[in-house]
């Protein structure tokens, strides 16, 4: 594993998708309200209906930030292991990229491409995106494993994507 | 997905209707005052519920009366009705509590003339008991309308 | 209220984006978790915090892609719009802390007819210690 | 100490409403069963509740308060209510000691609640197990938005001074 030349075994889980994930709840004014109480954001188009229906968008938004938020699988019941994709999340920690047993969360990138609003069914795709060559840096050494999250609404129309890097890693003495 | 059916005929005065326990973690009692909006500090801040002389952060009232509850629909199946609850508090439930919760079928008839939204209904009352390892924590009388037989 | 328009034309390379601050209470942390639905342990359990080694609880990401999306729109108003938010992890953001965002406009340009900023966000703790320097695009609107 | 003409003046009065600041919804009704791992299928299971007697998702009727809390930001201002007035000279902590929910009509997704708080009595000074204080009874009276009364929470709490 010390040349750039990543292994077949490797290569082939570059470009998987995983199957669709809904979430859990449509797009809601309450759930909108409580992220504005969280980070105190006052943009009307959020919370404020009058404002927004004068608005471009003709009514409430959701804050695009909040795409990961209605996706997040349910707190209870727990969900059947059947119905989980193992393609999802875990994908990123699946890769046989050898000895590299700590993982540090890298950056997350969102896009927004379209405005979600109240009564809309956000679902998911993620795919694995890339695996870059070894490579040290300050905390370790090791792949940068990097999956791209694809968001639809019931119309099939893609409102944003967040990419999301895992650094995969040994320490170095 | 079928639910089952507890029929007002059925039911004896004094009939168990089963228990249920919950281990409370510092997550389920912050997650319940937030699931109920109820930003009572004692609720999600350790330091503070220390102050107010408790043994940690404590569950809050609706959540306990929403645990309560839960086992009263869970005996009865989604037919039951809660009609009412009468909630007492006796102590209090914390962070690393197991909550255990048990009843039984107190009182069994049909709603008089005189009980208002009660009356004509197939009513029963039931007694809910929810402790701790420390003792008793709350406890509620809950009366529930129940579907009758021909 | 944060309804004032801000024009593309009106903005330049430097221009900068004013503070907001955030304390991060016991309170808030537990609000974090209800209002993203990421109750991974890190976001709120202090032991499970200690020993993943943080002095505290630390926010989700999803928190702090929140915070600065309020950042840019207490900013430019509701009529910019957030396009894309770059968010490297470098300092947790614990129970505790009082975090600031802030930035400036790097650079504008047009992208198929939107008028838009590049702009770099910062946030701050209250030791000075720069814990996430974030890239943003916003699009604003145009006098034109 | 005893009550003041004050507090005896205001027995019997009833408070400016209090709004809910969310619609009954879906959303919240699926967290509260999350959070009490209650599976009742009129609350989460749409095809359930569409061919139950109700034709639709209820909401738990345990959650008639929950909907009426306050906002957490910006910070409400909240209406006149007789209680914020009572004197009660010597006492300053309060607890909840009994409470009793009466459900009359179903809450659904979409309703818009209210309530308004009447307070019903205040005892006289009392020796309590954590101290000494006052029990205060109140009915908080909820109606959606066709003015039906949808529920009433009658409520006991003490106001006392702890025990030193």
């Amino acid at each position: 594993m010390t040349t750039d030349e990543l292994p077949p075994e490797v290569q082939q889980y570059i470009g998987r998708l995983s199957s669709f994930m809904e979430g859990p709840d449509e797009v809601n004014k309450p759930m909108i309200r409580h992220w504005c109480e969280m980070v105190e954001d006052a943009n009307p188009l959020y919370t404020d209906e009058e404002y927004a229906k004068n608005s471009e968008y003709g009514g409430i938004i959701s804050p695009p930030t909040m795409l990961t938020t209605w996706v997040y699988p349910r707190w209870w019941p727990p969900l059947p292991l059947d119905e989980m994709d193992p393609a999802i999340g875990p994908a990123q920690l699946d890769v046989p990229l050898g000895d590299v047993p700590f993982f540090a969360a890298s950056s997350i990138t969102g896009e927004y491409l379209l405005p979600m609003r109240p009564g809309d069914k956000i679902r998911y795709q993620t795919e694995l995106h890339s695996i870059s060559p070894f490579k040290k840096i300050r905390i370790g050494a090791g792949h940068f494993v990097t999956t791209i999250h694809y968001y639809y609404n019931q119309r099939d129309e893609l409102v944003g994507t967040t990419e999301f890097v895992l650094f995969r890693y040994r320490m170095e003495e | 997905m079928t639910h089952h059916i507890v029929y007002w005929d059925d039911v004896t005065e004094g009939q168990d209707i089963g228990s249920y326990s919950m281990q409370m973690t510092a997550v389920k009692i912050s997650g319940g005052a937030w699931a109920t909006r109820d930003t009572n500090p004692i609720h999600h801040d350790k330091d503070f519920a220390l102050k107010a002389q408790q043994r940690d952060m404590i569950v809050n009232i609706m959540h306990s009366e929403g645990i309560l509850s839960k086992l009263a629909t869970d005996w009865s199946g989604p037919e039951g009705e809660l009609k009412r609850t009468r909630f007492n508090i006796e102590g209090n439930c914390c962070v690393g509590d197991l909550m255990t919760v048990s009843g039984n079928v107190i009182r069994k008839w049909i709603g008089g003339e005189d009980e208002g939204f009660l009356a004509g209904l197939h009513l029963v009352e039931l007694q809910v008991n929810s402790v701790t390892p420390v003792g008793p924590f709350c406890n509620a009388q809950i009366t529930m309308a129940l579907p009758a037989k021909k | 209220m944060v309804n004032q328009i801000l024009y593309w034309e009106d903005v330049g390379e430097g221009t900068e984006i004013p503070p907001v601050s955030l304390e991060l209470t016991h309170n808030r942390i537990i609000m974090g978790v209800c209002a993203t639905r990421d109750n991974f342990p890190l976001h709120h359990d202090p032991e499970f915090a200690h020993a993943s080694g943080y002095k505290g609880p630390a926010v989700a990401g999803a928190f702090l892609q929140g915070f600065l999306g309020r950042c840019v729109t207490d900013w430019s108003g509701p009529t910019g719009k957030l396009r894309k938010l770059t968010l490297p992890f470098r300092t947790p953001n614990c129970q505790g802390d009082t975090i600031t965002a802030s930035g400036k406009v790097t650079r504008k340009f047009l992208e198929n007819g939107d008028h838009r900023v590049d702009c770099e966000l910062t946030v701050t703790n209250q030791d000075g210690i720069a814990t996430v320097n974030a890239q943003a695009t916003v699009g604003l609107p145009s006098r034109a | 100490m005893a009550l003041t003409e004050k507090d005896l003046a205001l027995i019997g009065k009833e408070s400016e409403p209090f709004y809910a600041p969310d619609d009954v919804c879906k959303c919240m009704i699926r967290h509260y069963c999350e959070m009490m791992e209650d599976p009742n299928p009129l609350y989460t299971d749409e095809e359930y509740a569409k061919k139950s007697k109700y034709g639709g998702i209820i909401a738990p009727p345990q959650m008639l308060m929950v909907w009426c809390m306050p906002r957490m930001w910006p910070f409400p201002e909240f209406p006149w209510m007789p209680m914020a007035e009572l004197e009660l000279p010597g006492v300053d902590t309060y607890i909840a000691t009994d409470m009793i929910h009466e459900f009359y009509k179903p809450v659904r997704p979409g309703d818009k609640l209210r309530y308004v708080m009447k307070l019903d009595k205040v005892s006289d000074l009392k020796k309590t197990r954590i101290g000494e204080g006052h029990f205060i009874t109140t009915t908080q009276t909820y109606y959606n938005q066709n003015d039906e009364v949808v529920g009433r929470e009658i409520r006991t709490v003490l106001k006392y001074k702890p025990n030193e």
